[in-house]
Order: structure tokens, then C-alpha cells, then sequence
């Protein structure tokens, strides 16, 4: 595999990363798969302009000075995935998975009309640190500096998490929750604390998506996250429900397929590149249905 | 001697008949009261009881949820067409079909069982790798096995004509031809859910572990239900089709799967009743909403709500059924008649 | 004619939670298996029923070598279990849970219903055929679940820690049931339980592991006798008693 | 009545009511003009309207809701997927239907029936467009195709272009590749393009927005400059933030939008619809609206009725018709354009701007435009 | 002043009635052992004293403040732990995991370390599966985490729900034996429920006997050993 294409499939892999890391971290602690974590990037992405219906985006938040933009951004993700929880999945608790996941699924709905009746149904764009997509040389590879930007973000992100969830009081305590939440406050942890904070990481992610496709995209569209969550959906599931390095691993992996696919299939095969896509995730499944890095001990003994 | 647990089955015996006749009147209603967009509403209605009911055989039963089976509607959907479509039609609209195909020129009923039947075929073909899994990992494999269908059907212009719309289906689904197939749907799934299979199914559903234990093959039983179940969303596939006029990939991918989900959510999954009544329940209240959107007068003044406002309030409504009764609308019960008209007399002595 | 395992080794990554362990369950006896927690007992049943499959040896019916079969394959070769938790299918009334194995063993619901009465009238648990099977109280729940385990006359029936959490009388009711089981049916039962009054009581033959490993075995006077087993397992009352 | 009735089965929630409320309003400023001028027939044309929500099955209904109001012609959804289902309850009325700016081939006589039209111009007339100009006036010789699979009109630019460019002297495809509209990235695509032996002169880009501007965007920022080609459906200057100081790329329309089309019909609708609305036509697609009601209603002008089966021949008959965005013709093998006079519009430094005309040298032919 | 007091309390599940009108006290560093039939209402009484399920009416203090209506986890940071029925391990977290989880309520940091020795001593097997996935530990072992887990919170009021369930004969004793010395070295006190009046009698302390939901007995325990057939009698057959 040539150094170009290695950055070409870490550049898409590393976004479906965090997106799954996203997703991993909210069906660990809740059981939940969050439909609405789409729309949650799609909601930080618009919250960069003004509402309006007009065609051309107006700068909201979006003209802040980059240091002030990305933490109001991350904040407003943070911010949004826990009003969800308050509002919604804490009176969900006590329901079945399934009911939370169609509970997320309508959340997900109310969310992406609420931007149509606030932006329109028009695809917006916004003018957003253009200056990243400037190529860099790295050996006979050259690679816009974004995609540098998100490969360094992806491992810094994982090693964070990963050290906040093995070793800190706040990561065990959630991972706790997630489990036996009943059994957790009988231990004295302060459950519903905990659950608000990994909404608050996973609101977080989606905001660092959001940041990382406008840069690469320069638009802004209601219909954006979508594709996305549902491959970092599936990656949370191929890399092993609950394990955060199997999410990330998975995520990097489906990119890289993805692009390998791109890469080497041939003219009239190109527009299947999903198909296979697909066909290998359930071929994976097969041979390791618990995922690529499940948990030990996640299969419950008999 | 007849014991509390005859009766319920006897009950259990009475619960499609009351879902039929409650369909009846449904239609009955509206024919009578309604508008002909009133009209059109009872037959979407009731293709979506066929789909919904179809989708429960399987999910209900296994408790596996499958995102799979709109790739059933959508093959159903597009073997009807390819079976019943003007072969004039066919040559310019889909010139890759096979010459048989090509030139076939169906009975839209006979197209409608093929479509049923080629969904289950396909259902048995891959959920004889499919079902190998179980709990989360088989959900994921249904979505995948949804997304590539979608891709597939998206992009094989020459036979399904690809990202557009393959137009010009006859558009012969009435309510009650709707509401004939509702039934059939109906009586297969209770018929099934009544069946050794259909026990031994609900067993895996409640424990896995135990079910094997108890000498439950439950890949045989999973698999059986999904063909079972694939052939009348195959069927709900077709109807849709022949309901618009109009078929294309797209409107049978993520939005049905989701409504499809939502419906049997808000019924209540455990049971038949659920799967019906979550699907009248929603339909009617988009209905609502969507007249309540264009305006209705009171006195003098006339109300709307703003457009775009149906689709929030109803997914906003939906997250309020799952909080206050997290089971769904039925909650597991199904409706059947009261224990003391299914005793019969005579057999209360002892 | 038995049930057995052959040298039977299993291994969970690198913790070995058997080794080598031989053991036999004759038709019409009851076998006991005890040993410390963690000793590999439920492994046993779990190699024993196809949950686990046996790293190394074999699993034997009457000459037949079952190590590849399914799970649910042996519940139809005539072996059947019981779990340490009950395991009942909670959303389904006490006959369907009962019929479930009927099914299980290829018979239509019809059939299944009328083997799942029978078992439930020889058992004497009639009263409880209606009754959701999630709101059972603990003994009830119990009994349901080796009432399950009967249906179809398994040749072998496994049953693991039947009597925990039950009072003093209600395990003596139990003991009755798994002679009756042994006696009447002539079905040969391996019995684990901590209750070493009621194993020693009911078995004739008596294999203790520890370790993974089987430490000793024989009738109730070697077990008794035995210092190994005095160290590993025995609290302060069989001490006294021995 | 006293009226004759028009109905409008379009989206007015979701998505595609982006696209179909211009070129409804168009419409309207142009029935506006007709009853202001004594009406039609004599009649003043009355509008009803109903909702299809972007979704098909509401389409249908919506299709049978303006039927029910007394509709004597539709007006449908802008795209061929969303406004079809009401076309075809026209269809089964016997009555006219008109696509709002469909770009399909389908949208009319092949995909709905007899009496269905549309006023815009087809696709691959928009790619054999840019294929021919680039050709003559930018010294194209080699181009590389990257298209979306999203929609039919992106395969349908792409099928002009694909038609056009290598009958062309000399001129060369040296390479193509796909992606979704959706994808994150499409950073393998462009490794494919760097990755040519040499440099393509034009990329055909057959895309439209969201996708359109990201791949724009991510082209530009390798480092690739070639000049960048792409359908009418890109026109409008507000995506172009997403790529500042955006230069060569080009595009056809039916008619500008920035005030410097040369022909005063244009500018005079521009203020009009101003007037109407508060603000320009955002994008070329207002015009196709304007055009349709002008057609239909000189069709039932010289028919005398609105019976379908009558408009419809008197429409057949239209070669060449003029109408203030250029001829328009319908035959009755095809409803819709397969040749155009287009402005050419290209973007320099971040301005969009008229720069040229172009008419192909011979209409796409029906077996390209139906895939065979 | 009583360290527990129970008062008037009733606890309802729907229509079902589980415990009425109970009222009893618990000393400091007392032993009480609670029994009785299975559905005598036992795993709800605790339930309800620790907050986990709701009192339908009734007062429940410690120390003279009283605990009705605070969550489960205000009462637990009071100093009253669990270690509830069917134990309700993390299977997905570790041995030691398990064990650290209910630390954080402590402020002396530097005794959870000691703790955690004792604990292993203890109960030696959790050491040497301590970075094993307690999911995998077999029933008894499962059950030491939890009295071990219970314990880390070093709490001042234990309950305990059917501490023997599961066990070995030997480890019963050791449990017990550490239950009683933990006792004996940091006054704590304990609520335990026990079937066997036997070993309630052996072990010695107060006994309160359930049944249907009400208290039919209070005394001591070796007493209710010495009439146990008599009890038993008492009970009836539940079937
Ligand atoms: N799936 C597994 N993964 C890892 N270790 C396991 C697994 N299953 C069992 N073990 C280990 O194997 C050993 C034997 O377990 P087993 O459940 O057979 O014990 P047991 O004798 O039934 O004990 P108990 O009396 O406590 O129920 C234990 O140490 C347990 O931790
Ligand atoms: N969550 C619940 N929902 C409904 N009823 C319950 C619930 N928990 C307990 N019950 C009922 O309340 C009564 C008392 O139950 P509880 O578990 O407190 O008894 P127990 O004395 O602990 O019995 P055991 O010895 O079986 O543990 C029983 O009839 C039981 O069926
Ligand atoms: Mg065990
Ligand atoms: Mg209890």
C-alpha cells in the first residue's frame, strides 16, 4: 500500500473514529445506540451561522477567533447531548434498548427538522479556516494538512479517553453505571452525574466531527451526519460493543476498506464500493461476532 | 377439565379476528366519513399493517431487531414491477431486465405473491449466514445486509433503474385490497406465533441459554420466522408500489426502516396487537397533524401550524409513549375477548 | 451405560478450570460434585450439556461421543440441566415454559402441552400450570425449572445448586424429588450442591473437585473420611460431624 | 367556474422545498402578468396548492388534494422522484402536468406519460454543453469525469459529457472515478486524478450541492487547478464560501442570475421577481417556473381549452418557441429540451459571471439521453 | 439512640403487598439476623432501608436523621452499604475494579489501600483473579466480591442479603468470621439475612423472623435454633 493511499485511508478512517468513539462511549454507559448522534454533528455544524432561511450562511459562532470557536463548539456539543439526556433518555431509563434506540431514531427526527425550519433545506456554506486544506509533503506522499490535523486529533482523543475511562475515579465510576446503574448508587456513585458526563464527551465528539467535516467540506447540510453515525454505528458493533480501542480500531478500518475499495476496484464495480463495504462487515461479524476487540468477559458465562 | 391456560389460549384464538374486524371498521370508517385523501390514508394504513405485522413475525418472536427488512419491501416492491410493468415500458425504462422478465406481463396478484416469495427467498438465503449471529451483531448484519441492497438497488440502472424512479405500476390497491392482505398477515403471524416454532422462538427470546438447554434449535426457529416474515413485507413492498405508482430505491431504506421500528415501538413489540394498533396509532396522528398543517377554521379564524411542524410533534409524541409507557401502547397485551365468552357452557362444571 | 467424561481438560485463556477430570453418571443413581467455589463443578455441567466445548478429552453418552454436538443437541440426545440462577422463560405462564422443552424436542404444541401437564401432575405442581413464570416466588421457581428439565425423560439430569437459598425443610422436599427422580424415572441425576448434608444423603457416589482437578471420590463414609476434602471444603459443622 | 385552476403539488416542508419554492414563484409572477393582462381564455388562473413534503407517497396524495380542490393542469415538484407520483394522477386525469425544473428525461412523455412535461433543459445537454464549449473556446483536450452516484442528474451530466466530449477532435477521457454525495472525504479520488500521467485539462464534475462544493473544495486545496465543470444545478453564489477565491469553474444556465445576461427579458424578471419576493432568484432555477406557465398557457391560448389531450398537441407543435430564457421546442417523442441556448457562467475569484453562450452543434440524441 | 429505626414502614409493589406496618430498632454495632420464608418480604425490607425501592409510608432512620425519600446514593455516602440479592457484580469490570467503585464515597484515602489488602487476605481468590473480569468468577466467587466490594466502602451500617448463598461450607464460616471481627474492630453494624436458623444461632445475635411481610419473632438467634422444628412448623409448606 503506497503512503498516499495509507494517508488517504487514515484521513477518512480517522473521522469515522471519533464518530464511533462517539457512539461507543453512550452505548457503554447507557445500552443506548444514539440515532440522534448524527444530528447532533449536523446541529454543531449549524450552530457556526445564524439561523435563516436565506441561501447565504452568515457567520454565527463561526466568527470567533479559531481558539474561542472550537471550545464554544465543543461546548455547544457537550451542551446539547445533555440537555438530550436530561430531557430525554434519563426518563427513557427504565425502557428496553430498543425503545431507546427508536427514542434516540425520534430525537434524531426532531432535531434535523427543527434545522429545516430554522436554516431551510438548502445546503449552506461556510467559510472556515480554508487555509488547512494547503498540501504538505511528506515523503512521495502529499497530504493536506487537515488530514494531518485529524490523525494527530484521533490518537490524541483515544489516548485521553482511554486514560479518563481506565484509570480515572470519573471513567470507572461511568463504566460502573453503565453496567448496574441501581448498583452503582447503592455503592454511593452519584449515577446520574455520571451518565450526564458521557453525554457530554460523546456531544463533544460529535462537535469534533462537525469541526473537522466543515474544514474539510466547507458546507453545512441538514442531512450532513447522517452517513456517518451509521458507519460509526456499525464500527461501535464490528470493533465490539463497549470497547472504546475496538470503536476507533473499526472506525480506522472501515475508512481504510473504504478507500482501499475506492482505490482498487475497477471502473464499473466503483459504484458498489458500499456493497462490499457491507458484504465484508458482515463477513467480519461472521467470524467474530463479538467483535474485533470485545471485552473479555463481555459474553456473559452460563 | 379446562384450565386457566386453555382459556388463554382460547383467547389467544380470538385475537386476529378481533384485529380484522377492527381493520374493518378502520376502513369501513373512513370509506364512509373520510375524504378520498382519507381513502388514500386507509390503504397506506393498512400496507403498513401488512409490513408491520410482517416485520413482527420476526422481531416479535425473536426479539431481535432486524433493520433488514426493508430490503425485503424494496425487492418485493421491484419484482412486482419487473413482473406486471407494460413490457413496452420495460424495454426503455429498465433495458437490462432478462428477456423473460422483459417481456412478462402479470396479474398483479400473482406478481404479489412472487414478490412475497422471492423476499423470502432471499431472506432464507441470507439469513442462513445472518442468523448465525445473535443479539446486537445479528442487528448490525441486517443493517449491513439492508445498506448493500440499497447500494445495489442504487446503482443497477439497467435492471432496477437505478437512483430513479421506476414509474408507471398500476395502481390497483384499494383499501380492501389492502386491508385483504392486513389480514392474511394477520392470521400467518398468529397462526405462527400459535405454533411450536412460535413458542420455541418466544423461548430464545426470554433466554437463550435456557431455550438450548431445552433442546430449542434456534437458528432453525429464527430463520424459519424471517422467511416467514420477509415474504409479507415483500408483499407490503409491492403494495407500496402499486399504491404511488412509483417505486425507487430510497423509499425503502433508512425512513421505512425507522417507521417500521417506531410503529412496532410504540404498539409494543410483545405482542400482535402491539404491532397493529402502534401502526393505526401513528398513522392517525400524522394524519392529524398534516391537517392540522394546512389549516382548519374555527368561527371566523383560521389555525395552521407552520410547516414542517407534523414531523417534529410527532417525534416529539413518540418520545412521550416510550417514556410514560416504555413498553409500548399494549405493553405486551393483546386484544381478545374476556375469558368468560371463550369458557362455552357446559365445561365450567369442574 | 453412563454418562461420562473422559479426561476432560478445559481452559479459559491461560486459567485452567479442568484438568484432566474423569467422571461418571450412572442411569437410576444420583452422583454427587462437590467442591470449593471455583472448583470447576458448573464447567463440568457446562462440558457436560455442550455449553463448553472440552479443550482436551471427551464427552461420552453410552458409548457415543457428544463433544461436537450443539447444545441443544444434547438436551435431545437425553441430557438436561438445570442452572445455578432459575433461567425460566420469564414472559411465558409455567406450562408454556414447560413445553418450550417439548417443543425443543420436536414435538407440536399440542403434544407438547399435554407432556408438560403430565410432568407437572407428577410433580404436583399443578396448581402453578397458569401462573406467569417472572412472578414465581424462589422454591417454586425452582422446582419449575426441573420440572422443564423432565420433560421428555431425559436419560441424565443436571442439576446445579438446586437447594441454595432454600430453608431446611424446603431442600428435604427437594431431596425427596431428586429420588423419586432416580427411582421412579430411572433417571441418573449429578446433584451439586453446598449443602453437604443433602449430597451425602442422597448420593451413593460422591466426586469432589477442587482445583479443577478430582480430588477424591467414593460413598459417603470415604468422602467423610477423606482429610483432603476436610481441608478444601468442609466448614465447622461437617467437621463435627466427621 | 369562472376560473381556470392550477395546482401546485410541491414541496412546501423538507428538503426540496428549497428548489421548488423559486421556481414556484416564478410560476406565479408569471399567472400574476397572464391575469393582469385579462387572463387566460378569458379566466383568471386561480392556484391551489398542497403540500408533498419531499417524500413520494405524500407526492401521490398531494397530487389527489389539488384534484380534489378543482385543479385543471399540475405543477410538480421540481425533481423527477418527488414530483412523478402527482404527475401520474394527472396523467390518469387526462390532464397536464408540468415538472417544475425536472431534469430527467423521465420527467414527461417517458416516465409519466403523454400529456407530462417539463421546461427545463435536460442534463446531458447541460454536459455535452460544457463538453463542446470547453472544447472550442478553453482548448480542452482531456478531461477526467468524477461523478455522484447521489442522483439521476448527476449520471444524466455526465452521460452528456460522455457523449460529446470524445466525438470531439482529438479530445480524450483519461480517466473517471465515483463518489456519494455523503462520503466524509475523497481523498482517494484525487489521488486517482494526481495520480494521471498527465494533468487533465477539465475535470466534469456531475455532482450537486452539499457533495458538489466539498469535492470542489478538496480538489482545489491538493493543489489541483484544472478548470472544473459541472451542471446548472451548482448555479448561485451562496455555497461559494466553501471555497474562497474559487477560479475556473464553469457552469451553463438558462439565464443569469447577476445581472449581466444580455438579454433585457431576463433582467426585467429578476426585478420582478425582486419585487416579489424580497430578494433575486438565488439560483437559475426560478427561470424554468416562469417559462412553463408561459408555454402552457400559449398553448391553451391556441387551443382554445385546457383539456389535456389539446394542450398537449398545440405544446407538440412548439419549435423553437421563444420565451424570454430562449426557444424552447417539444415534439411528440420527447417533452423536454435536447438542445439549449445556455449562458456560460464561470466563477473567478469568488464572482460568479456570464461570460459566454453556447448552443450544442446537435441535440443529444434519444438513445443517449435513455441510457442505451 | 438506636443506629437504625424502622418505623411504621410498608413497601408495595402495585397491587402486591410486601411488607406492612414494621417497625424495629437496630443498636449500635448490633448483629441482627432477619429470616423467614421465601416472599416473607426480607430483600425488600433492605431494599427499602437502603433506598433502592421506595417505601409505600413509613420512617426510616439512622442516627436520628431520617433516610426516607434521600436516593440510594445520599444514603449510601452516609455510611450504610449493600450487598444486595443475586449480588450484582460489574461483570465487565475487573476484580479490582469491582472493589474500587464504592471508594469514592471515603474520604481516607490512604486507608483504601489497607482495605484492599484485607480484602484480598481475606478472600484470597479474588487476589489472584484481580485483573480477571469478575463476569467470569463462578457463583461463590461472585458472591465473596460483593460482601468484599460492600466492605471497601467501610461503611458504619452493613446489609447483607443472604450472605451464604452460593458458598462453600468453609468460606460461609471465613465470612462469617470476618463479617464478626470487622465488627468487633470497627463497631459496625449488621443486617443480615439468613435462612439458616442454625447458623444465625451458631454465629449469635439478635434474630427478627418475617413472614408475610410483618415481623412474627424477635429474639435471640440461638433461641430460635433451639426451636427450629417448631418454627418450621410455624412456616408450614409453602406449596
Ligand atoms: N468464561 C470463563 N472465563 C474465564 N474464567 C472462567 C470462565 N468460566 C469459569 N471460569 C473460571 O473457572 C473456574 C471454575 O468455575 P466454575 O463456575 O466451574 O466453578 P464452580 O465449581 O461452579 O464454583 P461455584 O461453586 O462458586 O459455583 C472459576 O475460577 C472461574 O472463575
Ligand atoms: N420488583 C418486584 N415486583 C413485584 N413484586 C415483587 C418485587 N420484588 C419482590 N416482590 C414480591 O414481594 C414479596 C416479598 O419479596 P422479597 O423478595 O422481599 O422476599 P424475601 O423474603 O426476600 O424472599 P426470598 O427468600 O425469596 O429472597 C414477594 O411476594 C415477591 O414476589
Ligand atoms: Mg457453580
Ligand atoms: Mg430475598
Amino acid at each position: 500500500m503506497s503512503l498516499q493511499l495509507l494517508f488517504d485511508a487514515l484521513s477518512l478512517g480517522g473521522i469515522y473514529a471519533i464518530a464511533a468513539l462517539g457512539i461507543a462511549l453512550i452505548f457503554g454507559v447507557m445500552k443506548l445506540v444514539n440515532f440522534a448522534h448524527g444530528q447532533f454533528i449536523a446541529c454543531a455544524v449549524f450552530a457556526l451561522i445564524l439561523p435563516s432561511t436565506d441561501a447565504v450562511a452568515a457567520l454565527g459562532l463561526g466568527l470567533l477567533p479559531t481558539p474561542l470557536l472550537i471550545l464554544a463548539i465543543l461546548g455547544f456539543g457537550a451542551g446539547l447531548a445533555m440537555a438530550a439526556e436530561a430531557l430525554v433518555f434519563r426518563p427513557l431509563r427504565n425502557a428496553s434498548p430498543v425503545a431507546l434506540m427508536v427514542g434516540s431514531f425520534a430525537l434524531g427526527v426532531a432535531l434535523q427538522n427543527l434545522l429545516l425550519v430554522l436554516y431551510g433545506g438548502r445546503p449552506k456554506a461556510i467559510s472556515l479556516w480554508a487555509g488547512l486544506g494547503a498540501p504538505v509533503q511528506i515523503g512521495p506522499a502529499e497530504v493536506p494538512l487537515l488530514q494531518l490535523i485529524v490523525i494527530a486529533a484521533v490518537i490524541a482523543i483515544l489516548l485521553a479517553l482511554g486514560l479518563m475511562l481506565k484509570r480515572s475515579r470519573l471513567g470507572l465510576e461511568m463504566r460502573a453505571a453503565a453496567e448496574d446503574f441501581g448498583m452503582a448508587q447503592l455503592l454511593g456513585v452519584r449515577a446520574n452525574h455520571v451518565i450526564s458526563g458521557a453525554f457530554a464527551l460523546s456531544g463533544a465528539l460529535a462537535a469534533v466531527v462537525a469541526l473537522v467535516m466543515v474544514a474539510q467540506t466547507g458546507v453545512a447540510d441538514v442531512r450532513m451526519g447522517g452517513q456517518i453515525m451509521l458507519i460509526a454505528f456499525i464500527a461501535t458493533v464490528v470493533g465490539g460493543m463497549g470497547s472504546l480501542p475496538g470503536a476507533v480500531a473499526a472506525g480506522l478500518a472501515i475508512g481504510a476498506a473504504s478507500a482501499l475499495l475506492q482505490a482498487g476496484l475497477p471502473d464499473a464495480a466503483r459504484p458498489f464500493r458500499d456493497a462490499f463495504l457491507y458484504a465484508l462487515v458482515i463477513f467480519v461479524l461472521l467470524f467474530r461476532p463479538q467483535g474485533l476487540f470485545a471485552a473479555a468477559g463481555a459474553k456473559p458465562r452460563v | 377439565m379446562i384450565t386457566q391456560h386453555r382459556i388463554r389460549r382460547r383467547m389467544a384464538a380470538t385475537t386476529p379476528v378481533l384485529l380484522a374486524l377492527l381493520l374493518l371498521a378502520f376502513v369501513a370508517l373512513t370509506l364512509a366519513f373520510g375524504d378520498r385523501a382519507a381513502g388514500r390514508m386507509a390503504s397506506e394504513t393498512l400496507i403498513r399493517v401488512t409490513l408491520v405485522v410482517g416485520f413482527w413475525i420476526f422481531a416479535g418472536n425473536s426479539g431481535v431487531i432486524s433493520f433488514g427488512h426493508a430490503a425485503f419491501a424494496c425487492v418485493g416492491a421491484y419484482v412486482s414491477a419487473w413482473t406486471t410493468l407494460n413490457p413496452a415500458m420495460k424495454a426503455t425504462l429498465l433495458p437490462g431486465l432478462p428477456p423473460a422478465l422483459a417481456e412478462a406481463h402479470w396479474h398483479v396478484l400473482p406478481a404479489a405473491l412472487t414478490a412475497g416469495l422471492v423476499a423470502a427467498a432471499l431472506a432464507l438465503g441470507t439469513g442462513a449466514a445472518i442468523l448465525r449471529l445473535s443479539g446486537i451483531a445479528a442487528s448490525i448484519a441486517t443493517f449491513a445486509f439492508l445498506a448493500m441492497v440499497n447500494t445495489i438497488w442504487a446503482n443497477w440502472t439497467p435492471v432496477t433503474g437505478g437512483t430513479s424512479s421506476v414509474v408507471g405500476l398500476a395502481r390497483y390497491v384499494t383499501p380492501w385490497v389492502a386491508l385483504g392482505w392486513a389480514v392474511a398477515a394477520i392470521l400467518a403471524a398468529s397462526l405462527y406465533a400459535a405454533s411450536a416454532s412460535g413458542l420455541a422462538l418466544r423461548a430464545t427470546r426470554e433466554d437463550e441459554v435456557a431455550a438450548s438447554a431445552s433442546g430449542i434449535d434456534q437458528y432453525r426457529h429464527r430463520l424459519l420466522a424471517y422467511t416467514l416474515s420477509a415474504f409479507f413485507c415483500g408483499v407490503g413492498g409491492a403494495l407500496a408500489g402499486h399504491f404511488i405508482g412509483v417505486i425507487n430505491p430510497d423509499g425503502f431504506y433508512l425512513s421505512l426502516t425507522f417507521l417500521m421500528l417506531a410503529m412496532l415501538v410504540v404498539g409494543g413489540i410483545g405482542s400482535l396487537s402491539g404491532a397493529v394498533v402502534g401502526v393505526l396509532a401513528v398513522s392517525l396522528a400524522v394524519e392529524a397533524l398534516v391537517r392540522l398543517e394546512k389549516g382548519f377554521t374555527l368561527g371566523a379564524t383560521t389555525f395552521a401550524l407552520p410547516p414542517g411542524s407534523q414531523e417534529i410533534i410527532i417525534a416529539l409524541a413518540m418520545i412521550l409513549v416510550l417514556v410514560f409507557r416504555p413498553a409500548g401502547l399494549m405493553a405486551g397485551r393483546e386484544i381478545m375477548l374476556p375469558a368468560r365468552w371463550v369458557t362455552g357452557r357446559g365445561t365450567s362444571q369442574n | 451405560m453412563a454418562l461420562t467424561l473422559e479426561q476432560v481438560g478445559v481452559a479459559f485463556g491461560g486459567f485452567r478450570a479442568l484438568t484432566e477430570v474423569s467422571l461418571a453418571i450412572e442411569p437410576g443413581q444420583v452422583t454427587g460434585l462437590i467442591g470449593p467455589n471455583g472448583a470447576g463443578k458448573t464447567t463440568c455441567v457446562n462440558t457436560l450439556t455442550g455449553f463448553q466445548r472440552p479443550g482436551t478429552g471427551r464427552v461420552v453418552l453410552e458409548g457415543r461421543d457428544l463433544s461436537r454436538l450443539p447444545a441443544h443437541g444434547f438436551r435431545r440426545a437425553g441430557v438436561a440441566r438445570t442452572f445455578q440462577a432459575g433461567r425460566l422463560f420469564g414472559g411465558l405462564d409455567v406450562l408454556d415454559n414447560l413445553a418450550c422443552t417439548g417443543v425443543g424436542l420436536g414435538l407440536r404444541r399440542a403434544a407438547a402441552e399435554q407432556a408438560a401437564a403430565e410432568v407437572l401432575h407428577w410433580m404436583g405442581l399443578e396448581a402453578l400450570e397458569s401462573r406467569p413464570a417472572a412472578g414465581l416466588p424462589y422454591t417454586d421457581e425452582r422446582r419449575v425449572a426441573i420440572a422443564r428439565a423432565l420433560i421428555g425423560n431425559p436419560r441424565y439430569l443436571l442439576l446445579d445448586e438446586p437447594a441454595a437459598g432454600m430453608s431446611e425443610k424446603e431442600a428435604a422436599d427437594l431431596a425427596d424429588l431428586i429420588r423419586r427422580i432416580a427411582t421412579e424415572k430411572g433417571t441418573g441425576c449429578l446433584l451439586i450442591e453446598h449443602n453437604v448434608g443433602l449430597v451425602l444423603s442422597l448420593c451413593a457416589h460422591v466426586v469432589v473437585l477442587d482445583g479443577g482437578r478430582v480430588i477424591e471420590q467414593g460413598d459417603r463414609a470415604a468422602i467423610l473420611a477423606s482429610a483432603a476434602v476436610r481441608e478444601a471444603y468442609f466448614g465447622a459443622d461437617q467437621q463435627e460431624a466427621a | 367556474a369562472d376560473d381556470i385552476t392550477v395546482g401546485f403539488a410541491i414541496a412546501k416542508s423538507g428538503w426540496m422545498e428549497a428548489y421548488d419554492t423559486p421556481a414556484a414563484t416564478a410560476a406565479k409572477i408569471r399567472i400574476d402578468e397572464i391575469n393582469a393582462a385579462g387572463g387566460l381564455l378569458g379566466q383568471q388562473i386561480k392556484v391551489v396548492e398542497a403540500d408533498t413534503r419531499t417524500d413520494r407517497a405524500e407526492a401521490a396524495k398531494a397530487g389527489l388534494d389539488v384534484l380534489d380542490q378543482g385543479a385543471q393542469m399540475m405543477v410538480v415538484s421540481c425533481d423527477y422522484d418527488f414530483g412523478a407520483p402527482a404527475a401520474l394522477v394527472a396523467e390518469g386525469e387526462g390532464m397536464n402536468s408540468f415538472f417544475l425544473c425536472a431534469e430527467d428525461v423521465k420527467a414527461g412523455l417517458q416516465g409519466v406519460g403523454p400529456n407530462s412535461f417539463s421546461s427545463s433543459v435536460l442534463a446531458p445537454v447541460q454536459g455535452a454543453t460544457m463538453a463542446e464549449w470547453a472544447y472550442a473556446k478553453r482548448d480542452a483536450r482531456t478531461a477526467f469525469v468524477l461523478e455522484d452516484t447521489f442522483i439521476e442528474y448527476n449520471k444524466g451530466i455526465c452521460t452528456g459529457f460522455d457523449w460529446m466530449f470524445p466525438q470531439l477532435e482529438g479530445a480524450e477521457i483519461l480517466g473517471r472515478d465515483t463518489f456519494k454525495n455523503d462520503d466524509a472525504s475523497i481523498a482517494s479520488q484525487i489521488t486517482r486524478i494526481k495520480s494521471l500521467e498527465k494533468t487533465p485539462d477539465v475535470i466534469m464534475l456531475c455532482s450537486v450541492m452539499p457533495g458538489a462544493a466539498a469535492a470542489v473544495r478538496q480538489i482545489r486545496a491538493a493543489g489541483i487547478e484544472a478548470l472544473i465543470l459541472n451542471g446548472s444545478a451548482v448555479d448561485g453564489s451562496y455555497w461559494l464560501d466553501a471555497v474562497p477565491g474559487l477560479s475556473g469553474f464553469a457552469l451553463p444556465v438558462q439565464g443569469a442570475i447577476y445581472g449581466d445576461d444580455p438579454r433585457p427579458e431576463v433582467e426585467a424578471f429578476n426585478a420582478a421577481y425582486e419585487a416579489k419576493t424580497g430578494a433575486r432568484p438565488a439560483s437559475q432555477y426560478a427561470y424554468p417556473g416562469y417559462v412553463l406557465i408561459d408555454l402552457w398557457a400559449k398553448a391553451v391560448e391556441r387551443a382554445g381549452t385546457v383539456d389535456g389531450a389539446a394542450v398537449t398537441a398545440e405544446l407538440e407543435k412548439m419549435q423553437a418557441e421563444p420565451t424570454a430564457f430562449g426557444p424552447r421546442s417539444f415534439s411528440a417523442e420527447l417533452h423536454h429540451q435536447n438542445t439549449a441556448l445556455m449562458q456560460i457562467v464561470e466563477i473567478t475569484g469568488g464572482k460568479p459571471a456570464r461570460v459566454d453562450e453556447w448552443q450544442i452543434s446537435q441535440p443529444v440524441p434519444l438513445d443517449v439521453l435513455m441510457g442505451k | 439512640m438506636a443506629k437504625l429505626g424502622i418505623h411504621d414502614l410498608a413497601v408495595r409493589y402495585g397491587k402486591l403487598t410486601a411488607i406492612s406496618d414494621l417497625s424495629f430498632t437496630v443498636a449500635e454495632g448490633e448483629r441482627l439476623f432477619i429470616s423467614g420464608p421465601n416472599g416473607a418480604g426480607k430483600s425488600s425490607l433492605l431494599g427499602a432501608i437502603s433506598g433502592a425501592v421506595r417505601a409505600a409510608h413509613g420512617r426510616i432512620e439512622m442516627d436520628g436523621d431520617i433516610l426516607s425519600g434521600l436516593g440510594p446514593e445520599r444514603i449510601a455516602r452516609r455510611g450504610l452499604s449493600m450487598v444486595p440479592e443475586g449480588r450484582r457484580i460489574f461483570g465487565g469490570l475487573t476484580v479490582r475494579e469491582n472493589l474500587m467503585v464504592g471508594t469514592g464515597i471515603r474520604r481516607d484515602r490512604a486507608a483504601v489501600a489497607d482495605d484492599l489488602e484485607t480484602a484480598f487476605t481475606a478472600f484470597p481468590i479474588l487476589r489472584d483473579r484481580a485483573n480477571a473480569p469478575a463476569g467470569a468468577l463462578s457463583g461463590g466467587q461472585q458472591q465473596m466480591l460483593a460482601i468484599a466490594r460492600a466492605l471497601m466502602t467501610n461503611p458504619k451500617v452493613m446489609l447483607v442479603d443472604e450472605p451464604s448463598l452460593g458458598l462453600a461450607p468453609k468460606v460461609v464460616d471465613e465470612v462469617y468470621d470476618r463479617l464478626c471481627s470487622l465488627q468487633a474492630l470497627r463497631g459496625l453494624t449488621l443486617v443480615i439475612v439468613e435462612q439458616s436458623s442454625t447458623r444465625a444461632a451458631r454465629v449469635g445475635g439478635r434474630m427478627i423472623l418475617m413472614r408475610g411481610g410483618r415481623i412474627v419473632a424477635d429474639g435471640d438467634a440461638a433461641g430460635f435454633a433451639a426451636a427450629d422444628l417448631l418454627s418450621e412448623a410455624y412456616f408450614g409448606d409453602p406449596a
